[in-house]
């Protein structure tokens, strides 16, 4: 259970959002919505520990994430608009290096089954720097679908994807939160998803 | 632990795929060292005079070289992030690439310094004590220059901002690096600089991870 | 967080040190002139001619003020970036940028004055002398911190990052001190001192003390009127700066 | 006293061109300073009653 009270955010002099609320609980979702600039990166980085907010504070179970620290961040997995993909290294290695920096070993069977899924079979070792932008992308949703992790916490997950893999996305989502995960998005598309909130900014 | 060791693999595996950096610093030192004797005559008493403190600028300079993609490429890609959030302490991740550097930049300047150090006519005495000087000396360039390298990061004119904030704590490095040698082949036993040089290292490696995870910190705020 | 002092950390304002500064400037400023005057005063009039150095060391009376002042306010800066980094505090980033200027200043007089008076004694404008060399690198440390912090656009990252530097900057100075004296008695340097050369006599020592005193007060005076410029470039659009008596003033 | 006339005084016993280069530039740069954290002051106090002025214009 993510909760979060009294945030608000200032970047630079500007005051982008202030006395904000939310909640997220086991097999929801929240959707962010807002204008460019409305500081939708900006929240889902404090809820992500990578900026602390001016005011308010965010707690995963009850506790301050602050308190949590390493615990809070196993338990969850952020993905910025930069792909934190490496493009010097195959996917198979940015999957298994991505793993063992999170702490925990990913056999190779598993990683080349997450990029098989995701219709990467036959570029696993091929350099990223060779593939598309929608390929690089189908590498994070690879890394989504083998960290174990409680909370989603996805800044426009579904830029740069097509259709298929747009699909792809939405049922891990699904998957993800029928296991009781959380989620917490932005994107302009609306989505079809079960348990879902808007949160407008 | 195992996180560290996993870094420092990706660091060395970025470095093998990229090997024109690496040897560009690399070669970059050996020109620069191999530019004095040009610069200066060819006159060999002189040449050993100034080997130290040529070869230990040079060493500066070219450690620099690789600085300043110390941490950009991955605060580039969004990976940095990663690691600020991943559960490993983002201190050891810090130290892991730090010493990912050193075996990139560091460790291949010790080893060629010998060579260099024969085109200066030093003895094998002095040479010895300059591959200790440089093994002791070069670790603590790396750890003091991440320091700079995450203050700069993004920042404008980043490039020239790090040489300009990082030199300047290089002194004492320079001073016992250089001065190790010199006090050896003036006779009076390298022991004092080097275990200064030592004890230097030992500050560095508490301060320097903690100071640079500070500034990374700032950075992705 | 029940300390006081922390307390007063926390709520010494932008908004509350902005008038208060402003009544202590003048105070200072009168201050350094009269430490200013004496000071003069007995550098040229009362302490005696060097028979070793003639007239010339009477550049001592600014150089080694100069010279202390320099290390001293980086050790200030240092403190007011450290606090800022530790609690937070909006006005100690402040400070420690409206300091730094005036103590590049200081090591670059100690610099120019060193080098002046190495003319006539060494015979050289330039020597590598421990305490020269010492200060040259310290003038770059500000100049550094200068740079870093004018690099940077959101001034709040600009302080904590320039707070990261002094305190490194800080731990290193008395480092960088020391291994230039080490290299400096390895290379058998100057042997001429410039502040152990003649026998200190007390009235030498009280011309140096009032001095240092004028440069002391100058600092605060100019780093204060200094500190308010900048907290008005950076509360600028905040309602008390808004409804301050002198922006109201004018068309009232 | 040192100095028998005002002559003697700025001679400096020969070290004039030393000692009043060291004493000159520090009271040119002491002064100018002030000067120019105060002319920083009043721009940055012009544009504030600029901007407060457009706002009472605004609002009428």
């Amino acid at each position: 259970m993510l909760t979060a009270t009294g945030l608000s955010c200032v970047r630079g002099e500007r005051r982008l959002f202030a006395g904000l609320d939310l909640a997220v609980g086991p097999g929801e979702w929240l959707h962010v919505q807002g204008e460019n600039g409305a500081g939708k990166t900006s929240l889902l980085r404090i809820l992500a520990t990578l900026s602390p907010p001016a005011e308010g504070e965010v707690r995963w179970q009850g506790e301050p994430v602050e308190v949590l620290a390493e615990d809070y961040r196993r338990a969850m997995l952020f993905l910025g608009h930069h792909g934190a993909v490496k493009e010097e290294l195959t996917p198979l290695e940015n999957l298994t290096l991505a793993a063992q920096l999170d702490g925990f070993e990913l056999d190779e069977a598993t990683a080349l089954q997450a990029l098989v899924r995701f219709g990467l079979r036959g570029r696993e070792d091929l350099a990223v720097r060779f593939l598309s932008a929608g390929q690089k992308r189908r590498v994070l949703l690879a890394r989504l679908a083998v960290r174990k992790a409680a909370l989603w916490i996805l800044d426009e997950p579904f830029t740069a994807l097509d259709v298929k893999a747009v699909a792809m996305l939405s049922g891990l989502i699904e998957e993800h939160l029928a296991a009781g995960g959380m989620a917490i998005l932005t994107s302009h598309q609306s989505m079809p998803l079960p348990n879902g909130r808007v949160l407008k900014i | 632990m195992s996180a560290i060791i996993a870094i420092i693999r990706r660091d060395l595996l970025l470095a093998m795929r990229r090997k024109s950096e690496v040897l560009t610093a690399l070669f970059f030192f050996i020109i620069v060292v191999s530019l004095f004797p040009l610069g200066i005559g060819p006159e060999s008493a002189l040449l050993r005079k100034i080997a130290p403190g040529v070869i230990w600028v040079a060493a500066l300079l070219a450690t620099m070289l690789g600085l300043a993609r110390l941490f950009a490429p991955d605060h580039a890609d969004g990976t940095l992030e990663q690691m600020v959030l991943s559960p490993t302490p983002l201190g050891l991740l810090v130290t892991g690439k730090i010493v990912a550097h050193w075996i990139t930049t560091g460790l291949p300047l010790v080893l060629l310094a010998p060579v260099l150090g024969i085109q200066f006519d030093l003895d094998t005495g002095a040479l010895g004590i300059l591959v200790l000087a440089l093994l002791l000396g070069t670790p603590l360039l790396s750890l003091i220059g991440a320091i700079g390298a995450a203050l700069t990061l993004g920042v404008r004119g980043g490039g020239v901002l790090l040489s300009l904030l990082v030199l300047p704590l290089y002194v004492p490095a320079l001073i016992f690096g250089a001065g190790a040698v010199e006090s050896h082949i003036s006779g009076l036993g390298a022991g004092g600089h080097l275990s200064l040089l030592a004890a230097l290292l030992a500050l560095a490696v508490f301060f320097a991870p903690w100071a640079t995870t500070a500034a990374l910190r700032i950075a992705l705020e | 967080m029940n300390n006081p002092i922390i307390q007063w950390f926390k709520y010494g304002s932008p908004q509350s040190f902005y008038p208060l500064a402003g009544k202590m400037i003048p105070w200072f400023w009168t201050l350094a002139v009269a430490f200013g005057l004496a000071g003069l005063w007995i550098s040229f009039f009362v302490a005696p001619t060097d028979f070793q150095q003639g007239e010339g060391y009477r550049i001592i009376f600014i150089h080694v003020p100069a010279a202390w002042m320099s290390m001293f306010l980086y050790i200030v800066m240092a403190f007011w970036a450290g606090i800022g980094l530790a609690l937070n505090t909006r006005l100690s980033g402040m400070m420690a940028q409206a300091i730094a200027p005036t103590g590049a200043l200081m090591a670059f007089l100690s610099l120019w004055t060193g080098a002046i008076w190495g003319k006539p004694m060494w015979g050289a404008w330039w020597v590598w002398d421990a305490r020269l060399t010492s200060a040259l690198i310290l003038f770059f440390l500000y100049i550094g911190f200068i740079a870093l912090q004018a690099a940077i656009d959101d001034p709040r990252r600009a302080d904590k990052a320039g707070a990261i530097l002094a305190l490194v900057g800080v731990v290193n100075v008395p480092i960088i001190y020391f291994s230039v004296k080490w290299w400096n008695t390895l290379h058998q340097g100057a042997s001429v001192s410039l502040t152990r050369a003649p026998s200190m006599a007390t009235t030498m020592l009280w011309g140096m003390l009032l001095m240092a005193l004028a440069f002391w007060m100058y600092s605060i005076a100019v780093s204060l009127m200094r500190v308010r410029a900048i907290i008005l470039e950076r509360e600028a659009h905040t309602e008390w700066v808004k409804n301050l008596p002198e922006i109201q003033g004018k068309s009232s | 006293m040192n100095w028998g006339s005002p002559a003697e005084f700025f001679a400096m016993g020969g070290y004039a061109q030393y000692v009043w280069s060291s004493f000159g530039v520090c009271a040119a740069l002491m002064i100018l300073e002030p000067i120019l954290v105060r002319k920083r002051q009043s721009s940055i106090l012009r544009v504030l009653r600029r901007e407060r002025q457009a706002e009472r214009l605004d609002s009428q």
